[in-house]
Parts: C-alpha cells; sequence; structure tokens
C-alpha cells in the first residue's frame, strides 16, 4: 500500500497535477507517526510511510493548505474523507485547490493500548496476516490487530470514501451496525446519578490540554469562546469541576451537527477521556429525534442544528422521559 | 430591623431554589406581564430575563446561570407558529432539546431545565408554569451536580 | 543504610507514613494507565513506568488560588489564600521527575522567592525509584539522569526480588524511613548493586541511548534562525498537551474569577504553544505557530542551558513523545538541531 | 467611567405597597457603578420625568436605571425622556418592578426583596450598555401591490391618490377577482358588477398606477424601502399596446371548446379570450393550453384577423426587474376543492353546484343569461337545498381534513342566494341546512331574518347525510337530519349549492415564502400584531390586504385594504427608514465564513462576502465573512446562538449583557 502511495503521488507531483502531497512521516519507532507536506520524490521516498499507525485525520490541515497557491493532493481514509466534505460545507477548504486520493483503511493500532497491556519498549512493529508482531526490547508480543484497534476504528461508521478523486485500494461500505452508540445507550441506560459519577470521574482528569480541540476538524474557529476574554468563557484551566463539564459540554454543543465522529478527540486525550461519546449522544439524538443524519456524508449538507420542522420536532420535555433520575 | 437586614435573614434562613426563567419580549413576557396584571402570584425566586426571542438563548446562558447557582433554568417562548420572528421557537426548541439532552447525558436531574410556550394572552398559564416548575424544582432540592463551588458564598 | 520491605507488606510501611503525613504514590488507573493518588488502605504503587501528569504537580499545581477580593460598598477587603502546606511524602517518583524539581527550583525559588512553591518543597519529602523497566521513550541519560542508581530525593528505592529496598539519601530522608518504625528491616546492598546493574544494561540498549543534545550556547541566534524550525512547527496543533504533561514547563497565567460574591484571583499553567500566550493590547508577537513551537524549545533546549550552566531544562521522560497528537516532541527537534535526522523510515510496511 | 443613576417608581401605591421602594433605592447605592439613585411616586409623570432628566445633568449620570413598570409599557417614554436631553436612548434599562415584582408578590419583605435583584440585574445589564444608533436607508416611492382584486384595487386607488407609483400584478388577464365573477352583494344587493367595474376602470385610467395583468411575482429580494421584485409577465402571444380589445379575433377562433374559468367552467370559450366584456385592461389573450396553432402549428386565423397585427406567437415570457419600498399582499380566496365531499355527489351529478357557480347561474352576465336553471337539463329547479359549512368549522378528527375556521361570508351570501331566487322565482322551495347562523354585521342579521319571515326559505339546523342522483327521477335525493326536531328529512331536491370552504389563494404560500412574511397553519398572512397591527406583515415593509390576512367580506376587504395603504403611504411618505438598532452585528475577524448563521436567518438579512483584511503579519488575505444587513435585520438573535466562536452578536442583548443579568440574578 506505502509503495502505491508513494508512486502514485510521484507520478502527479511529475505531470504537475498537484504541487506538494499531504501525507504521513515516519517518526523513530514504528508507531509516532507526524502528518507532513512533501513536495519532491526524494521527500516521499525518504519519509512519506502509510501503515497501521496513520491515524491522524489529515483534512482539517487542509484548511491552510487549501488556502495556498497551487494543488495539494491529500490522502484520506474513509473517515477523513467526512470531515473533508464538512469543511468544505462550511467553506473551509478550498476544494478545487486539493487533490483527493481516498486510502483503504481497516483500522489503525492503538499504541497506548499495547502499553495498557503492558507491552513497552516498543522498537518495531510489523503485520502479519491480522495480528501485530510487535518487537521490544524486552522480547517480541504477537497481538490481533483487531483487538489492539483504536476504539473509534473498532466501531467504524463507514468504511467508504464519501469523496476522492481516485481511489486507491478498495472503497468499502457505510457500517449498519457499527455499534457506536452502544456505550451511550449503556449510559442512556444508567440513572443520572450513575451517568453524573461516570461523567465526574472520567471529565475530572481533564488537564485542558486542548488536545481534542485543536486537533478537531469540526473546531475551526478563529477564535476559540474559551480563548477569548470578552466571551465571559474564557478559561485556561479547569478551577472547579464545573468548569471541566462547561468546556466539554460546550465544545460537544459548538461542533454539534458538523462533528463527523471522527473520534480523533478520544484518540489524542493525553488522560484517555473518551470525548466521542459527547458527541455521539449528539448524533444519536439528532438520529432519532429529527431524522438520521450523517454530518459530512454530502457536501452542502444543513446541519440538523440549523434546521426545524413546524409540527415533527418533538417536544423539549422528551428529554425528561429518558432514564430515571 | 431593617428591610435590608430581614432579607439578608431571611436569605440565610433556609435554602429556597433559584429560577432563572428567560422569557421572550413577544409572548412569554408579556405572559409575564399579563400574570402581574391579573394580580396572579407564583414564587418569588422566578426571576425573568427578557431577551427578544427565545431564538436568543444561548446554551451559554443556561450553563452559566447554573454555574452562578440557578437551580432550575426555564426558556419560555412563543407558541410553535407563533413566534414574532417567525421561526425563532423552532430553533429554540431544537436546540435546548440538544442542551438539555446532553445535560441528562451528564448526570444533570432533567426536570432542572424546561422549555415552555406562553403567550401574551396566557398570563393564568405563565403562573402555573412557574408554580409547578417551582415545585419541581423544589423537590429535587438544591443544585448539585452543575455548580461552581466558588460561586457559594461563604 | 539500607532497608527493605516485602512488596506484600507495602501497605503497612504506607499506612507508618501516613500517621504523621500524607503519602501520595502512582497508583494504576482502569485505562491503563496511572497517576498519582493520596494513599488510603489498599492503594497499591503501581508498576507503570510514568504517570500521565508529572510530579511537578505537588509543587506547581495546575490550579492555585492567590487572594479574594470581596467589595462592600466602597471598602474592599483581600484575602490571601496561599497556605502554609502540610507534610507530605511523594512515593515511587521516578528520576527523572525528581530532577525536574531542581529546574523549576532555579525558577520558582530564585528571588523573589515563589513563597506557595517553596512552602511545598520544604513539606515533601521524596521517595525516588528506580526504573525496573525503561521504556523506547526514555531518555534521561541524556541529562545524565541516572535511573539505575537515582541521585536525586530523599530516599532511593529500588523494587527487586519481591522486596522493595530503601535507602535513604538525606537528612530528611533518614528521618522519614525512621518514622515508618517496625515494618522496616535492614538489608545489605547485594540486590540493589544486581538491579542497578540490570538497570544498566537495558539503558544501553535503549533506541534512545545515543542521544545527547547539543550545546548550542554560543549559537544562540544560529538556532533562532534555522529554516528547520519552520517545517518542524508546520504540522503543530498548537494544544499544551506536551506543556501540560511536562515536568520541566513552568509557564503560568493569572487570572480573575467574578463568582459574584467576590473575586478570586488564581494562577493557573499555561503554554507557549498557545496562539494567545503572549497576547498583549497591542496583539502578539508570536505570530505563527513556528514563533511558538520554536519558543518552546529554544527555552529548554537553549535559553535555560544560557541562563543555568548549561542545564537542559528537559529531563527526558518521553512524555511527550507519548503525549503528542501529532508524534512531534523534543528529541525530533534535538535531532534537527544536530543535524541528525530521524532514521526508518521510507521502507516498505 | 459608569456613572449609572437608579430611579425607583412607587407607581402610587401599585409598586409601593409591596416593595419597599426607599430599600431599593437605598440598596442600589451600594451597587457598583450606581452614583445616585432616589424613588419617585410616578416616574412616568412629567415631574418624574424631569426628575430623570435633572439628575443626569446634576450628576453626570451615563447610565439610567428605571425601576418600574414592565418596559413593555414604558420603557420608550423614557427612553425618549432621555433622548431629549442628549443621552443615547439605549442607555436606559427598565427594571420591571410592578408586572414581575409589586403584582405578583404579597409578602413586602420577598417583594423588596426581588425588586432589589431585579434593580442590580438591570444595573448590571446598563453597566455594559453601549450607544446605539440606528441605521437608515433610503425609501423607493413605489409600491407593488399583488393580486388586483377588490382589496389590491382598493390599495393601489387610496395609494395612488396619494401620489405615489403603484404597480399591481395580477396572474389573471384582468383585474377584478372574485368580486367581479359575483351577481349581487349583501346585504343591499346592490349589482356587484355595477360597482366593481367602474373601480376597475378607474385602476386602469389612474396615472400613477401601472397594472401588470397575467403576470406573476418570481422572486423579492430587498429589504423595506428597497425591494426588487421580479415579475414574470406571461406571453399573452397578443401585443398589449397593439390589442384595442376589437373581438374579432375571439369571433373567429374555431377552437370552442375551452372551458370558461370566468363562469366556473359552466360553459366554454374561445382560445383567444378576454374574460369579460369589462374586463380591464381589455387584451385578448390566447391560451396555450388550447391554442391549435401553438399546440399544432395549423390555423393562425386570429393573426389574419387582427386589424391591428397584434397577434404574436412567438412571444415569451418577460421577467421585469422594479424596485419597490413596499410591498402588499392581496392575494385573495378561491373555494376549496369540494370534489372530496363524496356525500355531496358534487362529481357524480352537474346539478350540485358551489356557491360560487350559482353566482354565475344568477348573474345576468353569466352563462344562463341569469336564467336560474339546472346546468344537467336546462329547466328552472323548484326545490333547492344550500347546505351551509362545507369543509369549514371541521374539527381535527374530521375525516375530509377541511378548515378549522369559519369563512365568515357563507350565511350571509346563501340568505342573498335564497332571496334572489326567490324573488325571481317565488315558488321555488328552499331549504337551508346549517350550523349556526352567524350574521354579526350591519343590517346582515335583518337581511336574514328577512329570507326567513318574507320569504319563507326552510332554514333547518341539522346536516346534510347524503345527496344521491336519482337517475330515475333526474333529481336529487337529499337525505338529511334536522336536529331541533331531531327527526331525518328526505328531500327531493332539484338543485344542491354547496357553500364550500373560502382558502387562501395557493399562490399566496410561495409568495410568502419569497417576501419571507410568517404564515399561520391555515396559510393565511400573520399579522404583525393580531390586535393593533392587522395590516402588517411582522416582515417590516410587507402589508396585508383582503382575505389573504383572513375571512372577511367585501366591505372589510375594502376597509383593510385602505388602512393598508394608509400604512404605505406612511412609509412612502419618509425619505428614509430609521431602523432597529437591536441588530445583529458581526466581528469579521473572529467569523469564519461558516455560513451557520446564514442558514437560520428568517429574514436573508446575512450575506456572506470575500473580504480582503490585512492580516497581523503584514500580509493580506482574502476571508469569507458573514455581514448583516441591519435594514433587514429584525433582532431575533437566532444567529448569535448558532455562531461558535461567538464572531455574531446582537446589539441591546449582547452575551455579555445578558451574562451580566444571569449573573446579577444568581446572587
Amino acid at each position: 500500500m506505502q509503495r502505491e502511495l508513494i508512486n502514485r503521488a510521484r507520478e502527479l507531483l511529475a505531470d504537475g497535477t498537484v504541487d506538494r502531497v499531504l501525507g504521513w512521516q515516519a517518526g523513530q519507532f514504528a508507531y509516532d507517526i507526524t502528518p507532513a507536506v512533501f513536495t519532491d520524490a526524494g521527500e516521499l521516498e525518504a519519509h512519506f510511510v502509510y501503515n497501521e499507525f496513520c491515524a491522524d485525520n489529515l483534512s482539517k490541515y487542509l484548511i491552510k493548505e487549501s488556502e495556498k497557491e497551487g494543488k495539494v493532493l491529500a490522502f484520506l481514509k474513509p473517515c477523513d474523507t467526512y470531515s473533508f466534505n464538512q469543511l468544505v460545507t462550511e467553506h473551509r477548504i478550498r476544494r478545487e485547490h486539493v487533490y483527493v486520493i481516498g486510502v483503504e483503511s481497516y483500522g489503525k493500532a492503538d499504541v497506548e493500548k499495547l502499553r495498557a497491556r503492558g507491552i513497552s519498549g516498543i522498537t518495531g512493529v510489523e503485520t502479519v496476516s491480522g495480528m501485530l508482531k510487535v518487537h521490544t526490547m524486552y522480547g517480541d508480543e504477537s497481538v490481533p490487530l483487531n483487538e489492539v484497534m483504536l476504539d473509534r476504528c473498532l466501531t467504524c461508521k463507514s468504511k467508504k470514501h464519501v469523496v476522492y478523486d481516485e481511489l486507491i485500494g478498495e472503497d468499502g461500505d457505510v457500517v449498519a451496525d457499527s455499534g457506536r452508540f452502544d456505550m451511550v445507550e449503556k449510559l442512556e441506560r444508567m440513572t443520572a446519578k450513575e451517568r453524573f459519577s461516570f461523567w465526574q470521574g472520567e471529565l475530572s482528569r481533564c488537564i485542558r490540554c486542548n488536545a481534542c480541540r485543536n486537533v478537531c476538524p469540526a473546531c475551526t474557529c478563529e477564535n476559540c469562546v474559551f480563548d477569548n476574554p470578552g466571551s465571559g468563557l474564557q478559561n485556561r484551566a479547569a478551577r472547579d469541576n464545573f468548569e471541566e463539564k462547561l468546556f466539554h459540554i460546550i465544545r460537544a454543543y459548538h461542533v454539534a451537527g458538523r462533528c463527523t465522529d471522527c473520534g480523533e478527540c478520544s484518540r489524542v486525550c493525553p488522560e484517555h477521556i473518551p470525548l466521542h461519546l459527547l458527541n455521539r449522544k449528539f448524533i444519536k439524538d439528532f438520529n432519532e429525534l429529527y431524522g438520521p443524519f450523517q454530518a459530512g456524508e454530502v457536501s452542502g449538507q444543513m446541519s440538523p442544528m440549523c434546521a426545524y420542522t413546524e409540527t415533527a420536532d418533538p417536544e423539549a420535555s422528551v428529554v425528561r422521559k429518558g432514564g430515571a433520575e | 430591623m431593617s428591610v435590608m437586614e430581614k432579607t439578608a435573614a431571611a436569605r440565610q434562613a433556609e435554602w429556597k431554589p433559584k429560577i432563572i426563567a428567560f422569557c421572550c419580549n413577544w409572548c412569554s413576557y408579556g405572559g409575564a406581564d399579563l400574570a402581574g396584571t391579573n394580580r396572579l402570584s407564583y414564587p418569588a425566586n422566578v426571576k425573568i430575563i427578557r431577551v427578544p426571542c427565545s431564538c436568543r438563548v444561548n446554551p451559554m446562558f443556561i450553563l452559566r446561570a447554573f454555574q452562578k447557582g440557578a437551580d432550575g433554568v426555564i426558556v419560555c417562548g412563543c407558541h410553535p407558529g407563533d413566534c414574532h420572528y417567525s421561526t425563532g421557537n423552532y430553533h429554540a426548541r431544537r436546540r435546548m432539546t440538544m442542551l438539555f439532552s446532553m445535560l441528562s447525558f451528564l448526570g444533570v436531574e432533567s426536570a432542572r431545565t424546561r422549555v415552555e410556550w406562553v403567550s401574551a394572552a396566557e398570563g393564568a398559564r405563565f403562573k402555573a408554569v412557574m408554580d409547578s416548575f417551582v415545585e419541581d424544582i423544589t423537590r429535587l432540592g438544591p443544585n448539585e451536580r452543575l455548580e461552581d463551588l466558588r460561586c457559594k458564598e461563604n | 543504610m539500607l532497608y527493605r520491605i516485602s512488596c506484600t507488606e507495602m501497605d503497612a510501611l504506607f499506612a507508618a507514613l501516613s500517621e504523621t503525613k500524607t503519602v501520595y504514590l502512582p497508583a494504576d488507573r482502569e485505562d491503563g494507565q496511572a497517576s498519582f493518588v493520596k494513599w488510603t488502605e489498599g492503594t497499591a504503587l503501581s508498576n507503570r513506568l510514568n504517570t500521565v501528569r508529572s510530579a511537578k504537580d505537588f509543587f506547581f499545581p495546575q490550579i492555585q488560588p492567590l487572594a479574594r477580593f470581596r467589595r462592600e460598598g466602597q471598602k474592599i477587603e483581600i484575602t490571601d489564600l496561599r497556605e502554609e502546606s502540610e507534610d507530605f511524602v511523594i512515593f515511587g517518583a521516578r528520576a527523572c521527575d525528581v530532577r525536574s524539581f531542581e529546574i523549576l527550583d532555579r525558577v520558582f525559588l530564585a528571588d523573589p522567592v515563589d513563597t506557595s512553591y517553596q512552602t511545598r518543597r520544604e513539606h515533601a519529602a521524596i521517595v525516588t525509584m528506580a526504573c525496573a523497566r525503561p521504556e523506547e521513550t526514555c531518555f534521561c541519560t541524556a541529562f545524565d539522569i541516572d535511573p539505575a542508581k537515582p541521585a536525586d530525593g530523599d530516599v532511593r528505592a529500588y523494587i527487586a526480588d519481591g522486596y522493595c529496598y530503601l535507602e535513604p539519601l538525606t537528612e530528611k530522608g533518614e528521618t522519614l524511613l525512621a518514622g515508618a518504625g517496625e515494618c522496616l528491616e535492614e538489608s545489605d546492598g547485594a540486590a540493589v548493586e544486581a538491579e542497578a546493574g540490570r538497570i544498566r544494561a537495558i539503558l544501553e540498549k535503549l533506541p534512545l541511548a545515543s542521544l545527547k543534545p547539543a550545546d548550542n550556547r554560543e549559537k544562540e541566534l544560529d538556532v533562532f534562525n534555522s529554516p528547520k524550525w519552520e517545517e518542524m512547527a508546520s504540522h503543530c496543533l498548537g494544544c499544551g498537551a506536551c506543556t501540560f504533561v511536562c515536568p520541566t514547563c513552568q509557564c503560568f497565567d493569572i487570572n480573575d474569577f467574578d463568582s459574584g460574591h467576590g473575586i478570586e484571583r488564581y494562577r493557573c499553567w499555561d503554554s507557549c504553544m498557545y496562539h494567545d500566550f503572549t497576547l498583549m493590547a497591542s496583539g502578539t508577537p508570536r505570530l505563527t505557530q513556528k514563533e511558538r513551537f520554536r519558543q518552546r524549545f529554544m527555552h529548554k533546549l537553549v535559553y535555560y542551558p544560557i541562563r543555568y550552566d548549561g542545564v537542559f531544562s528537559c529531563v527526558g521522560c518521553g512524555r511527550c513523545l507519548r503525549k503528542c497528537p501529532i508524534n512531534m516532541n523534543i528529541v525530533k527537534v534535538m535531532k534537527e538541531l544536530t543535524g541528525v535526522r530521524p532514521a526508518g523510515a521510507g521502507e516498505e510496511a | 467611567m459608569q456613572k449609572i443613576g437608579v430611579f425607583v417608581c412607587w407607581c402610587g401605591t401599585n409598586i409601593a405597597s409591596t416593595v419597599d421602594v426607599k430599600a431599593v433605592a437605598e440598596a442600589a447605592k451600594s451597587v457598583p457603578g450606581v452614583v445616585f439613585s432616589t424613588d419617585y411616586q410616578y416616574m412616568c409623570s412629567e415631574a418624574g420625568q424631569n426628575l430623570i432628566k435633572d439628575s443626569v445633568l446634576t450628576y453626570g449620570l451615563t447610565h439610567v436605571v428605571v425601576c418600574s413598570c414592565s418596559p413593555r409599557m414604558h420603557e420608550a417614554t423614557f427612553r425618549k425622556a432621555v433622548a431629549s436631553i442628549g443621552m443615547n436612548p439605549y442607555m436606559l434599562e427598565v427594571a420591571n418592578i410592578r408586572e414581575q415584582c409589586s403584582w405578583v408578590h404579597k409578602d413586602k419583605e420577598v417583594g423588596t426583596e426581588k425588586a432589589i435583584a431585579l434593580m442590580k440585574a438591570a444595573v448590571a445589564k446598563a453597566m455594559l450598555n453601549t450607544p446605539l444608533t440606528a441605521g437608515s436607508t433610503p425609501v423607493t416611492k413605489r409600491a407593488l401591490v399583488i393580486g388586483g382584486g377588490i382589496a389590491g384595487m382598493q390599495t393601489a386607488l387610496d395609494i395612488a391618490d396619494a401620489g405615489f407609483q403603484v404597480d399591481i400584478v395580477e396572474t389573471k388577464p384582468t383585474i377584478g377577482g372574485k368580486m367581479a365573477q359575483l351577481d349581487k352583494t349583501f346585504p343591499t344587493l346592490d349589482c356587484s358588477s355595477c360597482i366593481v367595474t367602474p373601480k376597475m376602470v378607474e385602476v386602469g385610467q389612474h396615472p400613477n398606477i401601472t397594472i401588470y395583468a397575467y403576470s406573476e411575482v418570481t422572486e423579492v429580494k430587498g429589504f423595506v424601502g428597497q425591494f426588487t421584485v421580479t415579475i414574470k409577465r406571461k406571453a399573452r402571444y397578443v401585443d398589449e399596446s397593439k390589442c384595442t380589445g376589437c373581438g374579432a379575433c375571439i369571433e373567429k377562433c374555431p377552437m370552442k371548446k375551452v372551458p370558461d374559468e370566468w363562469n366556473m367552467n359552466l360553459n366554454n370559450r374561445k382560445a383567444i379570450y378576454i374574460p369579460f366584456a369589462q374586463a380591464v385592461p381589455k387584451i385578448a389573450t390566447i391560451d396555450p393550453a388550447y391554442c391549435l396553432k401553438l399546440n399544432t402549428g395549423k390555423c393562425g386565423v386570429c393573426s389574419k384577423v387582427c386589424g391591428t397585427n397584434a397577434i404574436n406567437y412567438e412571444a415569451k415570457d418577460e421577467y421585469l426587474e422594479v424596485g419597490y419600498g413596499a410591498i402588499v399582499a392581496a392575494t385573495g380566496y378561491e373555494m376549496i376543492d369540494v370534489s372530496k365531499y363524496d356525500e355531496y355527489a358534487y362529481s357524480n351529478s352537474p346539478d350540485v353546484v358551489t356557491a360560487l357557480e350559482y353566482e354565475r347561474l344568477m348573474s345576468a352576465a353569466g352563462p344562463t343569461g341569469g336564467h336560474l336553471v339546472r346546468p344537467s337539463d336546462g329547466k328552472e329547479p323548484k326545490t333547492i337545498v344550500f347546505i351551509q359549512c362545507v369543509g369549514s368549522r371541521e374539527t381535527e378528527d374530521s375525516c375530509h381534513g377541511g378548515k378549522p375556521y369559519c369563512s365568515k361570508v357563507c350565511c350571509m351570501y346563501t340568505a342573498k342566494h335564497a332571496i334572489l331566487t326567490k324573488d325571481h322565482y317565488p315558488d321555488t322551495d328552499i331549504y337551508v341546512f346549517y350550523i349556526d347562523v352567524r350574521t354579526p354585521g350591519k343590517l346582515f342579521d335583518e337581511f336574514y331574518r328577512r329570507a326567513v319571515e318574507q320569504y319563507n326559505v326552510h332554514y333547518i339546523k341539522g346536516a346534510v347525510g347524503k345527496v344521491t342522483p336519482n337517475a330515475e327521477t333526474g333529481k336529487l335525493d337529499v337525505q338529511a337530519a334536522d336536529l331541533l326536531l331531531m327527526e331525518q328529512l328526505q328531500i327531493e331536491a332539484d338543485m344542491v349549492v354547496l357553500a364550500a370552504a373560502l382558502e387562501p389563494h395557493r399562490s399566496a404560500r410561495p409568495l410568502a415564502t419569497m417576501l419571507t412574511a410568517p404564515m399561520d397553519t391555515n396559510d393565511f398572512f400573520t399579522e404583525a400584531h393580531a390586535k393593533l397591527r392587522p395590516v402588517e406583515s411582522a416582515t417590516a415593509g410587507i402589508y396585508l390586504s383582503g382575505f389573504c390576512q383572513g375571512p372577511k367580506d367585501i366591505p372589510e376587504t375594502v376597509s383593510q385594504a385602505g388602512a393598508a395603504a394608509a400604512k404605505v403611504i406612511g412609509l412612502l411618505s419618509k425619505n428614509e427608514l430609521v431602523g432597529n438598532p437591536c441588530v445583529a452585528h458581526s466581528d469579521e475577524w473572529m467569523c469564519n465564513g461558516c455560513s451557520q448563521c446564514e442558514n437560520v436567518c428568517p429574514y436573508g438579512a446575512i450575506t456572506y462576502e470575500e473580504k480582503e483584511f490585512r492580516m497581523p503579519d503584514r500580509t493580506t488575505k482574502i476571508r469569507r465573512v458573514a455581514s448583516v444587513n441591519p435594514a433587514v435585520c429584525q433582532g431575533c438573535g437566532a444567529c448569535t446562538v448558532t455562531c461558535p466562536s461567538g464572531a455574531m452578536d446582537l446589539r441591546g442583548f449582547t452575551n455579555q449583557e445578558i451574562m451580566a443579568e444571569v449573573d446579577a440574578l444568581c446572587l
């Protein structure tokens, strides 16, 4: 796969279709991949990588990249294409400045899950027929890839590329039974008190590093309300547990209807807070209350947060029909 | 004892729910006025904030109210179809539904938040709504799950 | 003097220490990571190499209230919220984290002394745990830290052969262990020496074992003007994950919070990676992420050494290597600045 | 630095009996920012207003907070007062301590405590108030009236008489509307044509009125004072400037079998036609659905006989763009489709007719020349059954999904039909089945009683269950119930007349969308205020005339038409409009161009522009940013909440102001 991507990128650079290539660059170990822009074949050959750790959603970088002159080639995984469409909808990406190559992805590995299993001193990783062979300073370990995949990949909503100029590898389908709302449902079934203590436990770990916000392709404000002294919400760190909740509620609310459920927020959280559950709650509510909606499925869609129906929308009291207090 | 001292003393006495009601200028605020004109009494701990339309109510305002110690927040607007701006309350309905659902998801008691449609003609309804909301909140007790402890007077 | 206690009896040790002091130790969490918690009966010492957040929190917490202002009519009443710390023990910090305290000390204990930091430092006893299982992200040896035989802290500790070995390094350490009473037994150093030897052998094989920071004190401007910053910073998201997990990052902001009943002034961590870190009325002088990114690493690798005799403001704990959302980190920067490009790229996966 | 003055009103005893006003004024003194506070018996009185004004001048107040009755009552009064001494009126806030405090709380302690809280909230908001100035926009001195019925004509005439240019857009080839189709009018029984056709002529000849007949509005842009309307002039295939209306073409047209909608399709007309003799403009129109030339390419007779060469088969729809200051909707009504009421056999028998068809059958200009005969066999009917409320006043569970409202005119026109029928054919038996007979109106009940008492019309409170055409007798078997006598009735009728519900014209809904004017669920335009602004739409610059706002008869329509005209004249006589300063505005530096606000704006007040910005690093950058047209924005605030960065804010109700109120009230 990596070879194919490099070859195609070299061709497109050579024939002038694109001027730059946005992809992933290898790091010092197998897993520490960094997004990068490549401008010539030499750089591609030396540093371009596509492996089971290329998790970064590159679409957000296209905001800046597509502002520049010329055309940029972007490799997008199925989930990334949803974010891309959504950003085009929001006029944040100049579509005509991007050449999208959809790349196949069967799920990315989570190095944190390897570590949680006690695998440490990782020096190299290979994938052999669904098994992740991990070389460590303390010996080799073999783990089935699907046991250490990123949570978001385990509940993948779609393996389909919703936008591309060309595809490398197979295009998949929307996953009907992704089970991505299972955890949300589990929480919904709890009492309010249980939910409260669940979230209190999770959110109290938040260090307000803003990684979730800054990685989020839906968080593209010129100046976030949490950085703006005039907003009344500016805050550097949570002094009280109210502020932890405030930040995450408002953030989820602001991206509601625009969040494509790409899962980057949870992936990058240093404290492993399952932030995607907040976004998924909104997505689930939209689906149930206002009809199925998938942000980024098509560019130009109107967010259900901006829409309404006169008679079909339930009253807000519908919320009270949920679980016990 | 001066009224000032008395009111301070009354504040100390025992917990009384603090309710913030956002009322749209055209219907619900008028409904509240009508409740007044008709001398329909409702609990004094309901404090009204006038907004042009229920769609002006930002989730930020509601969270802010809870942060600052409100025990319940109610948003009142024109009945669906009657919005002065024609569509404001439809937007408000969705926005508040989503916000309240999220608050409930985080474990905040869902009865602490409400949306009610009260027309400028419904003074009696305004009173009834406020009575029932205050009753709900009184039953729930002080808001502890969504408050900022720094804002408690100590 | 060297003491030991069976690993199965650790609770007795913590209970004894807790009689006079609060004991904090790294404990495992459900998500497979560890963090410092206050010991209560049954809290087990984690085997994880490191906690998510560093131990600097004990002295330089993320949020610290400073003062409260109350206004009554025309009068303003000001209350100092800083308090004298109580005695506490940090049990099981790693050598890298403990070395970071020295780096923070140079800043916070220099004139004018940060009194809240100072009182916490004075009341803390630190038990430094040797690293039984260093990881690929470790590069403390680059900064002359010896995780096989930690030199910093009040007590140095090892876990080996089912025992926890404790060796006081300071008077405070001796007093601390003396307070542990009956549960400790004296021991010879054989097991400890063997363990240190075993660890050293591992350290030599670490992928970053050969990493050495370049002394660029003489080349401040050259490094500052290096064209490499542009590329290195080009994909930085501008979040503060690296800063907040870093044991040596020390920047803070002071804010006021109006509770309605009064105003609380507090300080909290800030990050030079944030776009508004240097925001002033006239705007910010660090216009793009390149300047912010450069600032962070210039500070750690050039400015701090210039100011403090060549000491780097990094302890090689590896947290930023693990936590950066895009895996850009100080090691990659150090390699770039010494002209070494990361290897291992470009092969067929 | 803010210097706030707080003025606490007693409102006689209205406030003072439940609120310790002195304590409120005293409490204000310790609120940061307040430099002066006092109380007075009637703050709204001249003396009270002077007290405010004097204090502003004496103490150099920058902001004023009045604790009094509802701002809905006297905010304008107090704002005017401070404006008179040069203070920006938006520096004033009102704390509602009467309707929302003293009148709803009985305990003085409680009332006082709450009044103090409300005062503090108002101070907190006032503290952040900034001077607001309304922008102004020029007014295009031309009005558009959509619909050329009696409502539209009257509105147009009144506006034109005041000296302003008016255009009428009418979808039909002629103006005149439904009234021109009526035979007589109740309760005076004067001839409808006789009174409406002179009006049509007056409109046609008025120097200030332009009629765009056979035309439609297809697009409306702009806002009050500055509308730009696209008018589609449907191809008549007859050059309006050449046609003299001589009728030669009609005479020679071979296509004779075109249902004549003017006569409710009771007879036929030609493919080229003038709806009726008095049509204005009197110009022939080719019906493209039936014209042989247009459909088959053969014929062309009309072109040959036309003396002025007015026929043009190549004509195309034309589009005009015209600027207007005001738009009046006068789209009128139509009858509901009664064919879904199977029980009345409308689709099965030509002798079951709607009231409007009956009107044409009675009319001297109608298909029968005014001779009342059964459409089926041309015989005079001897027994006629009138059924009231067909599709009106239906309840939610009714199976036909008719209208919940009363169509208002049916009771009276049915009495008219009965009287006229009896007048001409005294031996006719007439039955009227009604739910209620509603006759409020000048001389209305007298008229109805004449039908019952003088003309012996059988009014039966009851319902018709079924109308069955009887093939043998050629009559209609009407099965009905008399609800007063509680008995079943069988009537053998010659004709059945259905008083079908009237509904807003089908063109009203798409028009409302174009105008961004609110409508109710029945497709009636919603008035800006049900009592006080009945002829204005909530959308500024849009006015309502006639049935499109709600069911009404001719005199009511004419009165409303005049009222709408008066409002339009008031608008057009201004050279510029001063807007509402409490409008949304976008901070262009914070806007990221996502367009969400544009999606929720009900007025289309937000547009996006690509603008060049000089960035802090001294480069220039083209950014897409939102811009609010303050003349169009009505200040609802929908956009402010949809904007995640808070780039969009609402003047007069800013995020900060509202949060300051929240903070103060939560203390």
